[in-house]
């Protein structure tokens, strides 16, 4: 729901068109399935490097990719959580399994691991892991766009409670809303930062708070529920688009998994997880696509076997797939070769 | 006509902006009538309207934001008020622009204009020479130009380049140094020119050292010793056949720079010379450098913090007399 | 006036006891007096390095020091434009003109220059020029006080609406309230960052609203109207001491000078110059204390010429020192000197 | 009984927990049961409640926080989760934290704990050795602990001194290292050792890298070379005499650093010894640095961007060869 940031305003639950929540459902699907996949093989020592799930995350990612369309130009700066929104967006399944099985055909080709992923060409930033730091980015292609005369495209970014106390985030969010972006911004209190509760990230009483902070527009949103997610982030999407201010949208929920796949979480308080925001998304979307009707028991078995088997599969093929080599580096990192520093 | 190093600056600016449209300038104060803290876009922002654009304080965003334009195509130039601001942006500088080409075969054509150096009663935060930390990290053309010619077809080549360029420009030479006209033809970024031949020993330096450097060998000569002058223009790439060749010639080398003592161009210059041209060197390369202390804002201070002719001039002799 | 973060809400201009006007004034005097000379001997030549006066911004700046008092502990971390702050904290008139006029006998003895002069151990911070980088810097001295057990201490800083939008200023901000220190941070909108105005620079409709967004308390003053000042500042501070949240004081103002006295201002539109807040605080509170009868027009020349015999003074004093001399340092940046490295 | 790199680290920071009042901890994730990303700090915030404290993620904030209890007189511990979060913080450490001493007499004696180095799938932004661009400037100690002992007692020593130290501590060391017992007596910081003595060449390094080392002096011991390997353990203050001293005995210098090759501690070493110790030198000095491009995540490319034992003892067996 719209709102110039008065507290504790509720998310508004006016339904979307029914048709999207199945396709939304499908994204947070696949998103699930591919990270129990992925967390699957990281317990089999199968992947270097860390794995970072957006398990409880995936409504609110799957908005977040949605109602982009790379056709209109749209831009998507995703960080650790957003599968479902990766996904949503385009990203073949193939990009993910290739870059955490170390394939050399992977988007980074085994020079940067994981969630850094992206395809930069193709609208989808490849993160680093300074938090905030892709926002201002973010501003500068969609003010490029702007000067070369393209219309009707929009950016959307996302960002923890804890990555939203950078100075990063901080000069990024007001920098955009200067020039004036068409920039959607989702924010995830998902009550931890690593293993850092709020009380020791912030101590505003809503982080929305932050909009008006900046000249955004702020909403907020439950984001356990699907049907929510789509209405508050996909309006934010429409604003931005119609030439709004920047929009700032703070979603809650709790983290349902460990920081990263290393990470047993148990710190996590026991009282939290009886909150209403530590609801399972997935679970919730599961009962509205039965209870609305778009799908029964065995569409939904259906569908996870499909997604299972489509992951299954990329795995396979990734797993045939090279290493990268090093006798095939020639190690310069500038596209100008004979710019390159000689060392002996 | 006479063009000054900061007119050069300006001049390349107006070019880039007239002859490509992928180009605007970005960064606090450069607008309006303004032009920027030392005027160096002074103008432009007139001529080129929506293409010369002030920033918040946000040296981070300024520099992200045009990291993500160059994504998009585009070619920015981005002005810090003052080199020493930008250690703000070095995050957005040293991890964004300088790894981007190589975790996504995507390349980053971002220009850093960094106004360094010392000048007097300009103290710490005003004076920084900070073309080591940006070297030192992969990823990264640094040029540091010592000549209004330089100033201007290298700024020129900066924006051209592909890559992301630091541009290090020396406020100390805006105003002090001037040529007869912009030039024609110019020497590339990565190669070093011998801005005075000599046989007896090589001063290998760049930027406003190379000026203090010409002195010494001026001052030497009556003396009977021709000093060698090589200016590095860009210190990485590090042109190291022009030095070594130099040092095949003269069997002496003296490295020169402004910045602190510890690391820096000259650590790596010396470095290089005495592991690839060892047997070119008939004495121990020496170097000056600035003194290990925040720069002093006093000028009785802060001329001897930073090399400066007799200082140079001594180590010199030192060198020859051996 | 205390607020929680309303917009526009105007300041109050409830009387603060009678004494304080005069005082105030008298700091507020001596600031313009002091940095008038300042700006003649800048002129002619007799001081190296930038001038920059707190010129239209006194009587916030006196309001800033006068609250803060050193024998409870209280530290000052001002900017550029606090001449008047830092006087009324207790800052002797020959720390500012040696320091000016490079005597070697400076606070900052030649090493740093004008603006930048403090003495951290008797409560004033020596700001570096980063903006915003002093804000963490004093919660880091107040968190230290609080663990060694004292008590009823109060920090207060200045930042302008340019440097409100630096990283620093943003991480500085939060963390205070995380902590929840006594922290006033008062900010002065005087409508340019050097010569760039409010709308390249934040996009906001009120800066007070970011007191909300971290968790502050806020307030709104008119700059130009010393009573106002007094009672907003006065009582954020009080409110800081009495363990209240980190306080947020917004004032409104023009800056009446250059952003230093090698710049002419001429990008300041001529229509600003007509607003209220344009208005010269020192002229409207010489009414004050004219209408008021604090004291006559003989006595305001009075104060004036005193306080000039006193500046002239500290001038004449600082011009016979000696400037620092090179060959007295030892040139190191180590306090442990055995730990200093040696280069040949 | 036996210690790891990590629980000396762990343990020196109870001990100045227990022993010093003034001393206290912050950083990410530190507190409570969990104990930092690292679990540098595992048990500690139970053990000293108040003490040990969670940071937003705000590295610029926490370094100036802890310069601000420094004033005061507290012994602050900065922990950074991954040194190269540090980039953040590094106008708070070059700028506020490096110069105030100098600008103002009062020391600022805060320690800035850098996870540093590269270990295996860590990938360009949390494998960064970055002590070259903290030695840069002045005003800071900087420590490259190599050993179980050393990791302790500098830390120990780190936070006693008045003055900033940046301890960078290897990640890769945390498990794969271990002693006996945690040592009673030390070497000062500003001292380097010599950990394995030889005649035929020094291998000057640091941190990880005398491992390397190590294993290429007893890769090379066989076939009659004796290697001298010297560990730095700070790289700034630099201890030239120690270095000096072993290259007069070997006459011959191989510099290994992990940091990537452009400047940095080898550079520095390379060109004090060549300058202050050239008569000392019968060969070309040389480095092993890694290579110029950002830290490469897969195993495969990772292994072969940093000095390994091969790249090592090829260039080693090339100097002898010389
Ligand atoms: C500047 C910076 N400091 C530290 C880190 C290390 N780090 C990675 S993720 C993380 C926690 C992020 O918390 P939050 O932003 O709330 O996102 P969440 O993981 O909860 O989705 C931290 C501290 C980082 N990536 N960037
Ligand atoms: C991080 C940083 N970037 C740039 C500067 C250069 N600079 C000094 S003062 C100033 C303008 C400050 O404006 P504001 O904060 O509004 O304060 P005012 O001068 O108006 O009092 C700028 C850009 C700086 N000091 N710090
Ligand atoms: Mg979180
Ligand atoms: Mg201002």
């Amino acid at each position: 729901m719209l709102e110039t940031a008065e507290r504790g305003a509720s998310s508004s639950t006016k339904a979307p068109p029914h048709e999207r929540y199945l396709e939304a459902f499908r994204w947070m699907l696949t998103a699930r399935v591919l990270e129990e996949k992925l967390a699957s093989l990281y317990r089999g020592g199968m992947i270097v490097g860390g794995v970072y799930l957006g398990r409880g995350q995936e409504a609110i990612s799957a908005a977040c990719g949605m109602f982009l369309d790379k056709s209109k130009g749209d831009l998507f700066a995703p960080l650790i959580r957003d599968q479902a929104g990766r996904s949503a967006f385009g990203e073949p399944l193939l990009d993910v399994v290739r870059t955490y099985l170390g394939s050399a055909k992977g988007p980074m080709r085994g020079r940067d691991g994981n969630i850094h992923r992206g395809r930069p060409r193709e609208g989808q930033l490849a993160m680093i892991s300074h938090l905030g730091a892709m926002i201002s980015v973010l501003v500068g292609r969609l003010m490029a766009k702007r000067m070369r005369g393209e219309k009707g495209f929009v950016g959307l970014t996302t960002i923890g409670e804890g990555g939203m106390q950078t100075g990063a985030t901080h000069e990024g969010m007001n920098i955009a809303a200067v020039e004036q972006v068409p920039l959607v911004v989702v924010a995830t209190n998902n009550h931890y930062a690593y293993s850092t509760p709020n009380d020791r990230e912030f101590a505003c009483a809503a982080l929305v708070d932050r909009a008006k902070a900046y000249g955004y527009e702020g909403a907020t949103v439950d984001g356990t529920d699907l049907a929510a997610c789509l209405d508050v982030i996909g309006g934010a999407v429409k604003r931005a688009r119609a030439g709004r201010p920047p929009q700032l949208v703070v979603a809650e929920i709790l983290r349902l998994a460990g920081h990263g796949e290393h990470d047993d979480a148990s710190y996590v308080a026991p009282e939290i997880k009886k909150e209403s925001f530590a609801q399972d998304a997935l679970q919730r979307a599961e009962k509205l696509i039965l209870d609305e009707g778009l799908l029964g028991r065995e569409g939904l078995q259906q569908m996870r076997a499909q997604i299972a088997a489509e992951v299954d599969a990329a795995v396979a093929t990734a797993q045939q797939e090279d290493a990268p080599h090093a006798s095939e580096e020639d190690w310069s990192a500038l596209s100008t070769r004979e710019l390159a520093d000689q060392f002996a | 006509m006479s063009v000054t190093y900061l007119e050069a600056i300006r001049e390349a600016q107006a070019r880039l902006l007239r002859e490509d449209e992928r180009v605007f300038i970005y960064g606090q104060d450069i607008a309006g009538k303004f032009g920027g803290a030392f005027k160096a876009t002074k103008g432009l922002a007139e001529q080129f309207p929506g293409r010369v654009l002030n920033t918040p304080i946000s040296e981070d965003a300024m520099v992200g934001t045009a990291i993500g334009a160059a994504m998009e195509g585009m070619r920015p130039i981005v002005e810090m008020q003052f080199a020493d601001f930008s250690s703000i942006a070095l995050n957005q500088i040293l991890n964004n622009a300088g790894t981007h080409y190589y975790r996504t075969s995507v390349p980053v054509p971002i220009t850093v204009r960094l106004p360094s150096g010392g000048t007097k009663g300009s103290g710490p935060f005003h004076s920084q020479s900070m073309e080591g930390l940006y070297s030192h990290y992969p990823g990264l053309v640094v040029v540091t130009p010592a000549t209004v010619e330089d100033a201007y077809t290298m700024l020129i080549d900066a924006v051209q380049i592909d890559d992301p360029v630091v541009y290090c420009e020396h406020k100390y030479l805006y105003y002090h140094l001037k040529a007869e006209a912009l030039p024609d033809d110019k020497l590339p970024i990565g190669k070093a020119r011998i801005v005075r031949p000599g046989r007896d020993l090589s001063i290998v330096t760049y930027s406003a050292m190379v000026h203090e450097a010409l002195g010494v060998a001026n001052e030497l000569s009556p003396d009977g010793w021709e000093v060698e002058v090589v200016d590095l223009r860009s210190v990485k790439p590090l042109d190291t056949d022009t030095v070594l060749a130099s040092v095949a010639r003269t069997g002496k080398l003296l490295c020169v720079g402004e910045a602190f003592p510890w690391g820096g161009v000259t650590a790596e210059v010396v470095a290089r010379v005495a592991s690839e041209g060892f047997h070119l060197l008939d004495a121990a390369p020496a170097r000056v450098n600035a003194k290990d202390t925040p720069i002093p804002y006093h000028p009785n201070l802060w001329s001897e913090h930073r090399p400066n002719k007799s200082s140079i001039a001594a180590k010199a002799r030192q060198i020859l007399a051996e």
